[in-house]
């Protein structure tokens, strides 16, 4: 499943290089039947500037749960639904040994209580063993029904995986935010 | 086959002259009494089926497994063909190897497998699965896909075949109408009816106006119906009652749940499957909690109704604390018992995250715990906590009227 | 599995019909590799007499747990292990909807309190359906490890049937016992 | 492939661009350290799988899913090829439909499945399963089948082939002794080694002379091995050390666990995996309580442990409160805090049905209860606990150190 991650990142980033978010996000609005619009994609409005690859990394050095991947009060776990893989062989970006990632992934925005600052969080299911059943965690800060899809934690992310089978869910900053629902 | 003895039938032969000997009782295989109107599908997550409880005794009837990948769908039950239908999911190894999505098809008198329609859509898996596999009228069956499309499966249970799918991208769920229209609610706010021709192929569609906001108010996809008309509860407490009689989905209602003091004291409603409609007196149940944003899926203390007609809430229902009848049933305490007492006064109760309502004229609440296996039975029309369905599995977030 | 089950039972009575009970015994030890002898099957000592079809029912008048098939203290539950069927949708000698009965068991030596007379039980798995997880049981009253297999509780008794998934178990009165150790 | 829309690839078009922000990290995919000497394998009967704990940190490495029908049967570790095996059932349909029974091979670096190699026997599956399926040397598993016969599949690894079925009809387990041999305990008070040629074909066998007696005092399934002498324990306390390394098995030592008076007072062995012997130091641990006939499963609240080359008892470790170190992990106390100390005093220790033992030289002693997700570390040579494996699955019976 490697490839296809690979492939999907490489197809978003010429996707994101060739075409000005708004064309890309209008055009995606169009496909929907009758013309209606699809709810504003996060990234419209979640990035911090132009060239956010820029953005430092956040803040790690955090006392209590808020800095610790084990727990459900860890500040990345703000919209999480399922395992810390921290628990289960894995870590806050890593999923266990022989599980796989899923290329397909719910977001949320999370406030770093280090640098007081808001991150986009990609939380991406491990797939392909059974529930880890560890450190079971539920938060649902941003949280939105499956219509609003990128938004929502209940659904079983490893949809697009080789094997449909949840294992757990990590929890990988994957840009600054400037607001904690930019979709709005 | 080789070895120390080439002894083929060495179990039959030792086993069977126990029951040459004195057949005064002979084991049989129990049936299904007829499905009663107080009947409640109990899934659950972790043995992966559904117990078919009896709301009056307290007694399970029979289940059904529902194979899956989170938790199990729950049965869809025809009466005028007898049949029990459950949408499943299954790998070839178990965890592993190939997938393959089908419908179990079941005697609802026997409980036994009859058939499978192998269907090639992928069909969806949530923590709840609402509305992800539901009946459109007596035929079809709809399943929500997630992956690579949002869609909707169509199986026709006469002819035994996948019809074909529907494509709904932006849109979620099946909120069954008639015989051959379903609705979805959409993320820019709207909702779509959605019609099939007579072999259950894609006719036409038709979208409402828009009535929500899904960033600053979205509505739940836990929602309950009366006849043509689905009413969905809003994350803030705003109820929004569609009507899909006419061609395309109109608002037929919208009120606040709460008034201005419970807002201020942040009641709001949250759960997992927390809305449930009474269809006949038009009452509508919903679980409620005091919380912020972001609550939305806390447990709540207590179960508000409303007569929908009035918009007057005419009920509030307190929990029965189902952690004491959880753990009570596993230290074999009765519900009668003094024990029982101070396991209710001790333990704190876990709330309610779920509720059902059954339909006919004295109805039932069930209500439950998505981490507790036990069910809680209200008298609907008084709130009066009737008795507790017992070992109940250990996790579920839904519970289904059939 | 209807066929094989009646097929088993009319084997059986043919056996039994045709073969004293002592040759058809020994021809099971001879069958054993090197010769030596299997443990007495417990019917070689467990019938009360030569007919024990006649032998009457027994007095199930019992107050209290000894008398409720949905509790473990009932009286015939005293080598269960695994959920009782009364619980599951079945009885104590039904198993529930849908589900196959076991043609191979294990047994038990039970004293029922009400005639104080020893029955022996036959604990037939209930197969097909996914573990039913109600009144789980566990009492082990001569219960003995896999090699002396027929009072083995620990065993799945559905690996003889058609699907060997274990629902739940029944205990049904298959003749009266002279000693709870029949085999002695 | 109809409907509203026909977009394929609508769902990844929408998720892909998150990805291409600001990718400050990059999601990955862990490895295994190397075995360490401290690892143990913790089956969980509800999820089907076997999670593998580093004793001295308490952690999760990673896990092997391993579908059965009761107990998942715990993976076979052989070092020199860095494989792990997982000996395995499927239905094609989830719990209906056709069986397959199969051996599945993992990298024990990347935990990443290798290969399978179906066999044509149906393996046993019971309670414990101990016993069930083991290496014999590093290049063939032999599985007990209990259907239509009692008899041991043979595997080779190398080559990767069923080899063949050996029926051992009034025998069970699978004991390994050497590369080419293993053993079985009998109905009959013996035990027999099963000897194999080369290629794993069966060659011969050879039975001891009775040992124990199936009605009056039989062998437990759960047993300890040094070498190739295997020690049994009974269920009224005497012990049997059979040594394998002649032709005929013989009965090496034999003695009684416990004196007049402990007899007097009911203490007797007891559990489900209740037997651990560590080879190096031949020490014998043996899980005992305080019943009568018929309470060989029931839990004890100590561990003994004999020097079995003196037949001395050489220590009692009493038991941690794994139900409070079972119901605190899920209610977010810490093992150090008051409130532990607190639920340890309230809450009845639910005792030890099953342990394991490290082969090391500073060696751990692994204790569960079969109800309870919670596992006890002791260090085995003073019996100090040192730790709790928390949140270890909801229930299972056996215990393996790779």
């Amino acid at each position: 499943m490697k490839g296809l991650d690979e492939w999907l990142e490489q197809r978003a980033r010429k996707i994101a290089r060739n075409t000005s978010r708004r064309t890309f996000l209008a055009r995606l609005g169009g496909m929907l039947a009758g013309g209606a619009a699809l709810p504003l994609l996060p990234v419209a409005r979640a990035s911090a500037g132009p060239d956010s690859a820029r953005v430092p990394a956040p803040d790690e050095t955090i006392e209590g749960p808020e800095g610790d991947p084990k727990s459900c009060e860890y500040w990345r776990h703000c919209a999480i639904d399922g395992s810390a893989c921290a628990c289960c062989g894995g870590s806050s970006t890593t999923c266990p040994p022989g599980t796989e990632i899923s290329p397909v992934t719910w977001i949320g925005t999370c406030r770093n209580p280090a640098d007081g600052k808001e991150y986009l969080i990609s939380y991406n299911d491990c797939c392909g063993k059974t529930f880890c059943g560890r450190c079971i965690c539920n938060r649902n800060e941003g949280e939105r029904p499956e219509y609003h899809w990128y938004r929502n934690n209940d659904i079983n992310w490893c949809a697009g995986a080789t094997s449909q089978v949840y294992n757990c869910s990590i929890a990988v900053v994957v840009g600054q935010a400037t607001e904690s629902q930019p979709e709005k | 086959m080789v070895g120390l003895l080439a002894l083929m039938l060495a179990a039959f032969s030792l086993a069977a002259p126990l029951a040459a000997e004195a057949p005064r009782e002979k084991a049989s295989v129990a049936t299904l009494p007829p499905m009663g109107n107080h009947s409640v599908w109990v899934p659950d997550r972790l043995t992966q089926h559904n117990l078919l409880f009896d709301g009056d005794s307290g007694e399970v009837l029979g289940m059904i497994d529902s194979p899956s990948l989170i938790t199990p769908k729950t049965p869809l039950f025809v009466r005028s063909r007898n049949e029990i239908y459950s949408v499943d999911i299954a790998h070839s190894r178990g965890t592993r190897g190939e997938r393959v999505d089908f419908v179990s098809v079941y005697d609802a008198t026997t409980l036994a497998f009859k058939h499978e329609i192998v269907f090639p859509t992928q069909s969806g898996s949530s923590n709840t699965s609402q509305q992800y596999a539901e009946l459109i009228g007596e035929r079809f069956i709809g399943v929500f896909n997630q992956f690579p499309n949002t869609s909707v499966a169509v199986i026709d249970l006469v002819e035994r075949r996948f019809v074909e799918e529907i494509v709904t991208t932006g849109c979620a769920g099946v909120y069954p109408i008639d015989a051959h229209r379903f609705a979805a609610l959409c993320g820019n706010g709207t909702t779509v009816a959605i019609e099939l021709d007579e072999s259950g192929s894609f006719k036409q569609f038709s979208r409402s106006a828009r009535f929500f906001d899904v960033v600053e108010d979205p509505v739940a996809m836990s929602a309950g119906r009366t006849g043509l008309r689905w009413t969905f509860v809003s994350f803030e407490g705003q109820a929004h009652t569609i009507d899909y009689s006419e061609g395309t989905p109109v608002v037929a209602a919208s009120w606040s749940l709460t008034d201005e003091a419970e807002r201020s004291n942040e009641w709001r409603p949250g759960g997992l499957q927390y809305v449930a409609v009474h269809g006949k007196s038009g009452r509508l149940f919903v679980v409620m909690h005091q919380g912020g944003a972001g609550s939305h899926k806390e447990s709540g203390p207590e179960v508000w109704v409303w007569d929908m007609a009035t918009q007057k809430r005419v009920g509030r229902f307190g929990s029965p604390n189902l952690t004491a009848a959880f753990l009570g049933s596993f230290m074999g305490v009765t519900e009668d018992s003094f024990v029982h007492d101070v396991l209710n006064w001790v333990l704190p109760s876990g709330g309610i995250h779920t509720i059902a309502v059954s339909q006919d004229e004295s109805p039932l609440l069930f209500v439950r715990n998505g981490m507790l296996g036990a069910i809680g039975v209200l008298d609907a029309t008084t709130g009066q906590s009737l008795r507790t369905l017992s070992e109940a599995g250990l996790a579920g977030p839904t519970l289904r009227v059939p």
